[in-house]
C-alpha cells in the first residue's frame, strides 16, 4: 500500500482547520495569528452573519496582500456596529464615506495609490445589499465599467437591516419585511421583482465575479485569494444570514447559509470575464422547505397551513438555479 | 506667461501647474472646457503622475475625490449647477472628513426650469456645506485663486470651492498670466495630509458619532472655518510676494475712500461695476465698490472695515433665498450691525440675464437717492409678472 | 474701446473668429476680450460672438449692444434677424456674400454709404483652403476695412490656432480677402 | 498622523467594549460518551485511543488502550466488535474499522516489544485467580497493576483457556496469544499450570486475601440422539481441545456438526482443514437466529462448508445419519415437518453449547448458583466474602471480550474489597447519537477492508485467515473516527465565532471561551461536528 500523506478524513476540507492539517491545508481562520480585521467588541447582534463574513473576507484579503490593504465601507449595519465613536473594531486602514458611494470612494483610493506608484497596497470596498444593489448601483457600475482595481464585496442579508428590515432589491420573493408585510393577497415580497447583482456584474465583463456564503469558509477564502491575484474590477457576493431580519435562531446562522446552498436557492459559482467557469456542487440536496422553515420571515408559508403554491414556486426557482449553474455533480 | 486664452483653458493649465495626483469629473456646461483641458494634459503626458477618472456622475466625482484625498493624493474636480446639487451629499461628507479637495464651480443657475446660463444659485446653495468659497472677478483671479486654494485647503485640511462665473469667465478669451509649474512649486509645497489611509499606520476614518460628541465635532468645524479667514489673507499676501499680483484674499475695495454709497458684489460683475463707478464718479457721485472674494469664511470684520463711514451699502447678488431675498445680504447686515449703514439688495443676472452698464447706472443713481426698495430685481419684466401673479391668485 | 460683433450660424466658426481676432489684437500688444453669446445653439442656428478691443484693461462684461463693427458670416441672416441692431452711426459692416449691396437690399436696413465691405468669403475659403469656412477669411477683410489689426497679426493668430496646412490655407484666403477689400475701398474712394 | 476628533478612531479600540454582558448563556467544552466506548464489553476508551493514534502516536495510543484491556492483538482478531455495531459513522457511510486498528496497535506493540510498566507500589496483598482464560488473565493483569501479588492456577498445561482451546489458530495464531500472555507474566504474575483447584476454601486458607474464579463453561451440553452400535458421536470442545494438544481426532471423510454457534463453525472449519472432504453443519433454526457471529458463518460458507438450516438430527448410523426438516410456527419456533433426509456422515460432532462444570469447585460447594451459572452480586462477589467470579461461569455473553471485561470489573472490586474502600458507582452516561453530530463537516470515506486469504488456499492449512492493516490504512481508518462527544480540534468553533470570542490554545490544548466578548449566540455549538460543546445558562 502507498505511504503517501493520509488525508484527515474526520473533516477533510470542510472544517475550519485541524491539528493534523499541513499549513497549506489550513484556512486563514484556523490561524491563531489571523488579523481579526474585524475584532472583538463590535456591536453586531448575536450570531451576526455579516460580522462573520466581513472578518472571513478581510482576514483572507489581509493575508493575500501581506496586510497591504485599504478597506472602504458603505453605510449600513457593518459600518454602524463596527465604528461607533469612540471605538473601532477594524484592524485595517478603513474609510467610511456614504451609503451609496463606496465603489467610487474605493476608485479614488485606487487612483491615488496608482498616482503615487504604490502597486503593493490593494483596495477592497464593502457594503450590504442595499448599498450595493440599490443606492450604490450607479457608482458600482461605473467602477466595474472602468475596470478600476478594486475588489467589491457585497454582504447580502437580503434587506435593509440597519434601518429595521425594510425590503431591498435583493429581498427574495415571499420574504416578509417591514415594507413587504405578510398580509394581503400576496403576502411578503412580490414574485417577479428584485435584481441579481452577480449577473449584472458579469454583464460588465469584469475579470472576476463570484458568489459565496459564510457556510463554506474555505471556498470564500479561496475566492478572496483568487480575486486578489487579479487586477481590475472584481465582485464577490456573499450570503450572510441575519438572525434579526430573517427571524432565525442566532445559532443557526451558518446552518441557514448552508441550507440556502444545498437547496439551490443560493447558487455558489465563479465567473471569469463574464463567463461562469465553476460552480460548487450540492453535497446533500434538500427541499426549499428545510431552508424556509427556520426563518420567521417565511412563517406565513407554513401556518396556518403550508402554502403549497408559493413554496412550489420557490422550489422551481431553486430547481432553475440548479439547472442553470449545474449545481448537481455528475 | 501672459497669454490670450479662454478662461477654462487658463484654469486647466493653472490646476495642472499645481500638480494634482487625481482629477475626476463628470461633464456639465459650463465646466466642460476645464476638464477637457485637464484630460488632454493627463493623456498627452504633461501630467505624468496624475490619474484622470471619467466618472458616471457628480456624486461619483466627489466620492472619488474623497477616496483619493483620504489616501493622501492632491485631488481636484469641477462642476456646476445641477451637478453640484447632485453631489451635495458627498460635498458635505468631504468637509466633514476634513479632506482638502479643490473644486471649481463654473457658476450656473439651477433648474427648473432648466437653464444653463450664469448666476450664483449653485454655489450659494452650498453656503453651509463647510467648504470655503472664493469668487473670481476675472480669469486672472480665477487662475490665481486655484493656486491659492490648494495651499489654503491643504494647510487647513478643509475643502475649497473656487467659483467662477459660467460662460462669462469660463468661455471668455482674455489675457491671463499663468504661472509655470516650477513657479507654483515654489509657492505650493508638496501635499502632507493631516491624516490618510495607510496600511503601515491604519486608522478608521468616518466613525459614527452620537449625540454625546456630534455638537463638539460641528463646533470644531465652525472654529476651523473662522480661523481659515486668517489663512486666506496670509496665503494671498504670500502669493503677492511670489507673483506680484494682488489677487484673492478676503475682499478688495475700489474707490471707496469717503464714498457714501458702496456696492458690494461677488464675481465677474465687479469688473462691469468698476466701469460704472468710474462714470458715476466723473459725474461727482460718491460711490465705490467692494469685491467680496471670500464668501466662506465670511469676513465680518473686513466687511465692516471696508464699509465704515458709508451711508448705505448696495449688495448685488446673483442668487437669492426665495421668499426672503439676498443671501450675502444676511451676512453683510450682521457685519455692519449698529454702524448706521443702510443695506439694500439688488438681485441681478439670474439665469444669465445680461447685467448692462445702463441698467446699473440707472439703478445706482436711484439708489444714491435712496429712491429704491430694500430689495430690487434688476431689469425685471414687471408687466409680465404682474399679469401672471394676478392669474395665479385668481386661480387659488 | 472698439467693439466687434460677429453674426453667423452654428458650425461656421463664429466663436473661433472672435477668439482669433482677440489673439491678433493681443499679439498686436493691445487688450482684447472675446466671448460667445452663451447658449446651447446647435449647427445651423444663428449665433453671435463678441470681441472688445482696447488699449487698457477691459473690465466690463455686458454683451456688445452698440458694436463699432459687424461681421456677418452668413448673408442669409440679414433677412431673418436684425443683425444691424445698435450699430454705431459710423460703424463698419463686413458681409460674406457674392451679391451686391443692392441685391442684398441693404438700403432698407442701414444708411448706405456706410463703411461697408461685401466679399465672397466662402468662395475665397474654398479656393485657398478647400473648405467653406469663412471665419478666418473675414478677419482679413476686417484688417483691411478697419485697420485696427495688421494683416500680419491676423496671420500669426491663425498660425497659432491651426495646424500648419490649414493655417496656410486660411492665411492665403485671409490675404486674398484683405486685397479684395483694399481694392473695393479704393474704388469707393 | 493627527487624528481629527471623533471622526477618526484608533484601530482595534473596540476591545474596550466587553460584549460579554449581552449574554444569557455561554458555551462550554464537554466530554460526552461515544457510542463505541459505551458498547465495549471491556470498557475501552475507543474514541480516545483512536484520537491518539490519529497523529501516529501509536505507543501512547496502545498504552491508553491497555489501561482497560491487556490483549489488543487478540481483540483485534477475536472480538466481535460491538463498538463497530454502535459506531455513529455507520449512519454516514460505514462504521470505523475499530477492530482492525486495535489489531494494528496490538501487533505493532508486539513488534516493538513494548512492555507493561510494573506497579509503582506493592500492596503486599495476594490474590488467587483460578483459570487462565480471558477473564482470569484480565483480572490478574489489573490486580497486578494495582500492586497486588497474583497467582494464576489452571488445570491445563498452557494458559489462555478458551482463547487457546476454543478458538482455532487460523483465527488466533498462538504466537500472538502467547506473546500477550507473556507480557502479563513479565509483570510478575505467577502462573501455576497443571494445577487443578479442587476447593476454593483451601485457597483462602493458603493465605490468599481474595480469590477470583474464572473456570469458564467447559461442559458440553448433551442431547439424546438414537445411534447405531459403531456410530461416531463426538463433543466439539473435546475435539478442539484435543487437537490443540496435538491429538488428531479421527473424523473421517464426511463430517457433520450439530449446532449453530461459533464453536460449531470453528469445529467444522477445523475438520475441513484436517482433510475432511465434506463438512456439513446442521442447525435447527434459521441463519438469523444462529448465535454464531455472522462473519464466521460467512467465512465457513466461503470455505465450502454446507449448512442445513431448520434441520434436526434424528438418528446417527455408522456412516450415515438422518435429519428432519423443520418449519417455523407463527411464533417463530421450529416445528417438525415429518420430512426426513439421509446424509453420509463418518462422524457427528455436537456443538450445542456449554455449561459450567461445578464439580471443579470441589465437593463442599456452599456457593450459590443460579440457573446453571455462579451467582454473583453487582461487585462480582459470590455469596462467600472474598470469593469473586467472572467470565463464562457467570451470567453474560460468552465472548472473550465480555470475559476480559469481567476480569477488569472484578479486579476493581477485589481491590476495593482488599483495601476496604468503596468503588464509586459508575454513572451511566447517555451515548452521543448521530443526530447530535454536525456531520456536514465529515468527508465521505468508506472504511478500509481487511484482506483475507483466498478460501481455497486457506482450507489447506491453519494459517491466519484475516490479515492485518498496514500502517497507512490503519491510520486512514483511525482518522475516520468522528470523535463523538469529544473535541478533536477541528478549529470550527474558533473560526465560526462572530465575536472572535474563542481562544485557540494550540495542538492538544483545545480552546477556551473568552467570556469578555462571547455574546452567547451558540453558533460554535451548532457548528461543532462532534457535539463537544454545550450551552450553559448564565442566569
Amino acid at each position: 500500500m502507498s505511504t503517501t500523506q493520509v488525508k484527515f478524513y474526520q473533516v477533510g476540507s470542510f472544517a475550519v482547520g485541524n491539528r493534523l492539517l499541513r499549513d497549506d491545508e489550513r484556512s486563514v481562520q484556523s490561524d491563531p495569528d489571523r488579523t481579526n480585521a474585524l475584532t472583538s467588541g463590535h456591536r453586531a447582534c448575536q450570531g451576526c452573519g455579516e460580522a462573520l463574513g466581513a472578518r472571513y473576507a478581510l482576514d483572507a484579503a489581509m493575508r493575500a496582500t501581506n496586510d497591504q490593504l485599504i478597506a472602504v465601507n458603505a453605510t449600513g449595519c457593518l459600518e454602524v456596529f463596527s465604528t461607533p465613536y469612540p471605538e473601532s473594531s477594524w484592524r485595517v486602514a478603513w474609510l467610511h464615506s456614504l451609503f451609496g458611494n463606496a465603489p467610487a470612494v474605493a476608485t479614488g483610493v485606487a487612483a491615488a495609490l496608482k498616482a503615487k506608484g504604490n502597486t503593493t497596497t490593494r483596495v477592497v470596498a464593502q457594503g450590504g445589499d442595499g448599498a450595493t444593489v440599490d443606492i450604490g448601483l450607479g457608482p458600482l457600475s461605473g467602477m466595474f465599467e472602468r475596470n478600476d482595481d478594486v475588489l467589491y464585496i457585497c454582504y447580502d442579508n437580503e434587506a435593509y437591516m440597519n434601518t429595521g428590515v425594510q425590503r431591498s432589491g435583493a429581498t427574495p420573493p415571499a420574504a416578509r419585511t417591514a415594507t413587504t408585510q405578510a398580509v394581503g393577497k400576496q403576502p411578503g415580497n412580490l414574485f417577479g421583482q428584485g435584481k441579481y447583482l452577480p449577473k449584472i456584474a458579469m454583464a460588465h465583463d469584469i475579470p472576476y465575479v463570484a458568489t459565496a456564503t459564510i457556510a463554506d469558509l474555505r471556498d470564500l477564502e479561496a475566492k478572496v485569494e483568487r480575486a486578489m491575484t487579479m487586477r481590475g474590477a472584481r465582485y464577490l457576493h456573499v450570503l450572510v444570514p441575519c438572525p434579526l431580519g430573517w427571524g432565525s435562531a442566532s445559532a443557526d446562522t451558518i446552518k441557514i447559509a448552508r441550507l440556502a446552498t444545498q437547496s439551490g436557492l443560493f447558487p455558489v459559482f465563479e465567473a471569469i470575464n463574464g463567463e461562469v467557469v465553476a460552480s460548487s456542487k450540492i453535497r446533500h440536496r434538500v427541499a426549499v422547505d428545510e431552508y424556509l422553515k427556520l426563518q420567521a420571515r417565511y412563517s406565513h408559508l407554513f401556518s396556518p397551513q403550508r402554502n403549497d403554491q408559493v413554496i412550489d414556486h420557490l422550489q422551481r426557482i431553486a430547481d432553475k438555479n440548479i439547472e442553470r449553474y449545474e449545481l448537481m455533480g455528475e | 506667461m501672459l497669454r490670450q486664452v479662454e478662461g477654462s483653458k487658463a484654469v486647466a493649465d493653472a490646476v495642472a501647474a499645481c500638480q494634482p495626483e487625481v482629477i475626476c469629473a463628470y461633464p456639465i456646461s459650463p465646466q466642460t472646457h476645464i476638464v477637457e483641458g485637464l484630460s488632454q494634459l493627463v493623456k498627452d503626458g504633461t501630467l505624468p503622475n496624475c490619474e484622470f477618472i471619467n466618472v458616471e456622475s457628480e456624486f461619483a466625482a466627489m466620492s472619488v475625490a474623497i477616496g483619493s484625498s483620504a489616501t493622501g493624493a492632491r485631488t481636484y474636480t469641477a462642476t456646476a449647477s445641477q451637478g453640484l446639487l447632485y453631489m451635495v451629499e458627498a460635498v458635505y461628507n468631504a468637509s466633514g472628513l476634513g479632506l482638502p479637495i479643490v473644486m471649481t464651480v463654473a457658476n450656473r443657475a439651477i433648474g427648473g426650469p432648466i437653464n444653463i446660463w450664469n448666476d450664483h444659485s449653485d454655489s450659494m446653495s452650498q453656503r453651509d456645506s463647510g467648504w470655503l468659497q472664493l469668487y473670481a472677478e476675472n480669469n486672472q483671479e480665477a487662475v490665481d485663486l486655484h493656486i491659492q486654494a490648494f495651499r489654503i485647503a491643504e494647510e487647513m485640511s478643509m475643502p475649497v470651492m473656487v467659483c467662477m462665473d459660467g460662460f462669462i469667465l469660463t468661455h471668455a478669451y482674455e489675457q491671463v498670466d499663468i504661472p509655470t509649474t516650477d513657479e507654483v512649486k515654489a509657492f505650493l509645497p508638496p501635499f502632507v495630509p493631516r491624516q490618510h489611509l495607510d496600511p503601515a499606520e491604519p486608522v478608521s476614518i468616518g466613525a459614527m458619532v452620537g449625540p454625546e460628541s456630534f455638537m463638539e465635532v460641528k463646533y470644531l468645524a465652525h472654529q476651523r472655518m473662522i480661523d481659515s479667514a486668517a489663512k486666506v489673507q496670509e496665503v494671498a499676501k504670500d502669493f503677492e510676494a511670489h507673483f506680484g499680483r494682488k489677487t484673492g484674499g478676503l475682499l478688495r475695495s475700489y474707490r471707496t475712500e469717503g464714498a457714501e454709497t458702496i456696492v458690494l458684489a461677488l464675481g465677474s460683475i465687479i469688473g462691469t461695476l468698476k466701469d460704472v463707478i468710474d462714470e458715476l464718479q466723473l459725474d461727482g457721485k460718491s460711490i465705490g465698490v467692494v469685491g467680496l472674494t471670500s464668501f466662506r469664511p465670511f469676513p465680518y470684520e473686513s466687511v465692516a472695515a471696508a464699509l465704515k463711514g458709508a451711508k448705505r451699502v448696495i449688495i448685488l447678488e446673483k442668487a437669492f433665498s426665495t421668499g426672503t431675498g439676498g443671501i450675502v445680504t444676511q451676512d453683510v447686515a450682521r457685519a455692519i450691525e449698529g454702524m448706521g449703514i443702510k443695506d439694500f439688495t439688488v438681485i441681478a443676472g439670474l439665469g444669465g440675464r445680461p447685467i448692462t452698464i445702463s441698467s446699473l447706472r440707472n439703478y445706482l443713481t436711484n439708489a444714491m437717492a435712496e429712491n429704491i426698495d430694500r430689495l430690487t430685481f434688476l431689469d425685471l419684466e414687471i408687466d409680465t409678472v404682474e399679469v401672471e401673479i394676478n392669474k395665479e391668485r385668481a386661480q387659488r | 474701446m472698439f467693439q466687434v460683433r460677429i453674426h453667423g450660424r452654428g458650425g461656421q466658426g463664429v466663436v473661433t473668429a472672435a477668439e482669433l481676432l482677440a489673439v491678433a489684437v493681443f499679439d498686436g500688444g493691445k487688450h482684447a476680450q472675446a466671448f460667445p453669446s452663451f447658449g446651447s445653439e446647435r449647427t445651423g442656428a444663428p449665433v453671435v460672438a463678441y470681441c472688445r478691443i482696447s488699449d487698457h484693461e477691459i473690465r466690463a462684461r455686458e454683451p456688445i449692444m452698440e458694436p463699432d463693427v459687424l461681421i456677418i458670416q452668413d448673408a442669409s441672416l440679414i433677412k431673418q434677424i436684425d443683425v444691424f441692431a445698435g450699430l454705431q452711426p459710423r460703424g463698419y459692416v463686413i458681409i460674406n456674400s457674392a451679391e451686391t449691396a443692392e441685391e442684398l437690399q441693404l438700403a432698407d436696413k442701414i444708411k448706405v454709404p456706410h463703411s461697408l465691405a461685401i466679399l465672397p468669403a466662402t468662395e475665397l475659403a474654398l479656393t485657398h483652403l478647400g473648405r467653406p469656412v469663412p471665419n478666418a477669411v473675414l478677419l482679413g477683410a476686417f484688417s483691411a476695412l478697419t485697420g485696427v489689426v495688421p494683416l500680419e497679426a491676423v496671420a500669426s493668430a491663425i498660425n497659432e490656432k491651426f495646424k500648419p496646412k490649414i493655417a496656410a490655407g486660411n492665411v492665403a484666403a485671409a490675404t486674398a480677402a484683405y486685397e479684395y477689400v483694399m481694392n473695393q475701398v479704393a474704388t469707393h474712394a | 498622523m493627527q487624528k481629527p476628533y471623533a471622526i477618526t478612531l484608533s484601530v482595534g479600540s473596540s476591545l474596550a467594549n466587553h460584549t460579554g454582558s449581552w449574554r444569557v448563556e455561554h458555551p462550554e467544552y464537554v466530554h460526552r460518551m461515544p457510542p463505541c466506548n459505551k458498547a465495549c464489553p471491556a470498557g475501552e476508551n475507543v474514541q480516545n485511543w483512536l484520537y491518539i493514534a490519529e497523529d501516529g502516536s501509536y505507543e501512547q495510543a496502545w498504552r491508553e488502550l491497555i489501561k482497560e484491556n491487556p490483549f489488543p492483538a487478540i481483540m483485534g482478531r477475536v472480538c466481535y466488535h460491538p463498538c463497530q455495531t454502535a459506531c455513529n459513522r455507520s449512519f454516514l457511510d460505514e462504521a470505523v474499522g475499530i477492530n482492525s486498528v486495535e489489531r494494528f496497535l496490538g501487533d505493532h506493540a508486539l513488534e516493538k516489544g513494548w512492555k507493561i510498566d510494573p506497579p509503582q507500589t506493592e500492596t503486599g496483598l495476594a490474590v488467587l485467580v483460578i483459570g487462565a482464560g480471558p477473564a482470569g488473565l484480565s483480572a490478574a493483569y489489573h490486580l497486578r497493576r494495582m500492586g497486588h501479588q497474583v497467582v494464576v492456577r489452571d488445570a491445563t498445561h498452557q494458559p489462555g483457556g478458551m482463547m487457546r482451546y476454543g478458538i482455532p489458530k487460523y483465527r488466533l495464531p498462538r504466537e500472538v496469544l502467547d506473546a500477550e500472555i507473556n507480557r502479563i507474566k513479565d509483570m510478575g504474575v505467577v502462573f501455576q499450570l497443571n494445577t487443578r483447584v479442587d476447593d476454593v476454601h483451601d485457597a483462602l486458607e493458603e493465605g490468599f486475601d481474595a480469590v477470583f474464579m474464572a473456570i469458564g463453561a467447559q461442559l458440553s451440553k448433551r442431547t439424546y440422539i438414537p445411534a447405531g452400535e459403531s456410530a461416531r458421536i463426538l463433543d466439539a470442545i473435546k475435539v478442539l481441545h484435543g487437537f490443540e494438544d496435538g491429538e488428531n481426532p479421527l473424523l473421517g471423510r464426511k463430517v457433520v456438526v450439530y449446532g449453530g454457534g461459533n464453536t460449531a463453525m470453528d469445529v467444522a472449519r477445523t475438520a475441513k482443514r484436517l482433510g475432511a472432504e465434506e463438512a456439513i453443519i446442521v442447525y435447527r433454526r434459521t441463519r438469523d437466529k444462529a448465535p454464531a457471529n455472522d462473519q464466521e458463518i460467512e467465512e465457513a460458507l466461503e470455505e465450502g462448508i454446507l449448512i442445513k438450516w431448520l434441520s434436526t438430527v434424528k438418528y446417527k448410523g455408522e456412516d450415515d445419519m438422518m435429519i428432519e426438516k423443520m418449519e417455523l410456527d407463527e411464533k417463530g419456533f421450529p416445528q417438525p415437518t415429518g420430512e426426513f433426509e439421509t446424509l453420509e456422515a463418518d462422524s457427528l460432532i455436537l456443538a450445542l453449547g456449554q455449561e459450567v462444570d461445578f464439580s471443579l469447585l470441589g465437593n463442599n460447594v456452599d456457593l450459590d448458583t443460579k440457573s446453571g451459572v455462579m451467582d454473583v452480586d453487582s461487585n462480582m462477589m459470590t455469596s462467600h466474602p472474598g470469593i469473586f467470579a467472572g467470565g463464562d461461569m457467570v451470567e453474560g455473553d460468552r465472548t472473550v471480550t465480555t470475559s476480559v471485561g469481567h476480569g477488569k470489573k472484578a479486579a476493581k472490586y477485589i481491590d476495593a474489597w482488599l483495601r476496604q474502600t468503596q468503588v464509586e458507582p459508575k454513572v451511566e452516561k447517555e451515548a452521543v447519537s448521530f443526530e447530535d453530530l454536525n456531520t456536514w463537516y465529515y468527508t465521505d470515506a468508506p472504511h478500509a477492508v481487511r484482506e483475507r486469504l483466498d478460501a481455497t488456499k486457506r482450507v489447506n492449512d491453519f494459517s491466519e485467515v484475516v490479515q492485518g492493516l498496514d500502517e497507512t490504512t490503519a491510520l486512514y481508518e483511525a482518522r475516520r473516527c468522528m470523535s463523538c462527544g469529544n473535541c478533536f480540534e477541528c478549529d470550527n468553533c474558533f473560526g465560526v465565532c462572530p465575536d472572535n470570542a474563542i481562544k485557540k490554545l494550540g495542538p492538544g490544548l483545545g480552546f477556551e471561551i473568552d467570556l469578555d466578548y462571547c455574546k452567547g449566540c451558540g453558533i460554535c455549538v451548532s457548528e461543532c461536528p462532534a457535539s463537544a460543546i454545550e450551552m450553559v445558562s448564565d442566569l
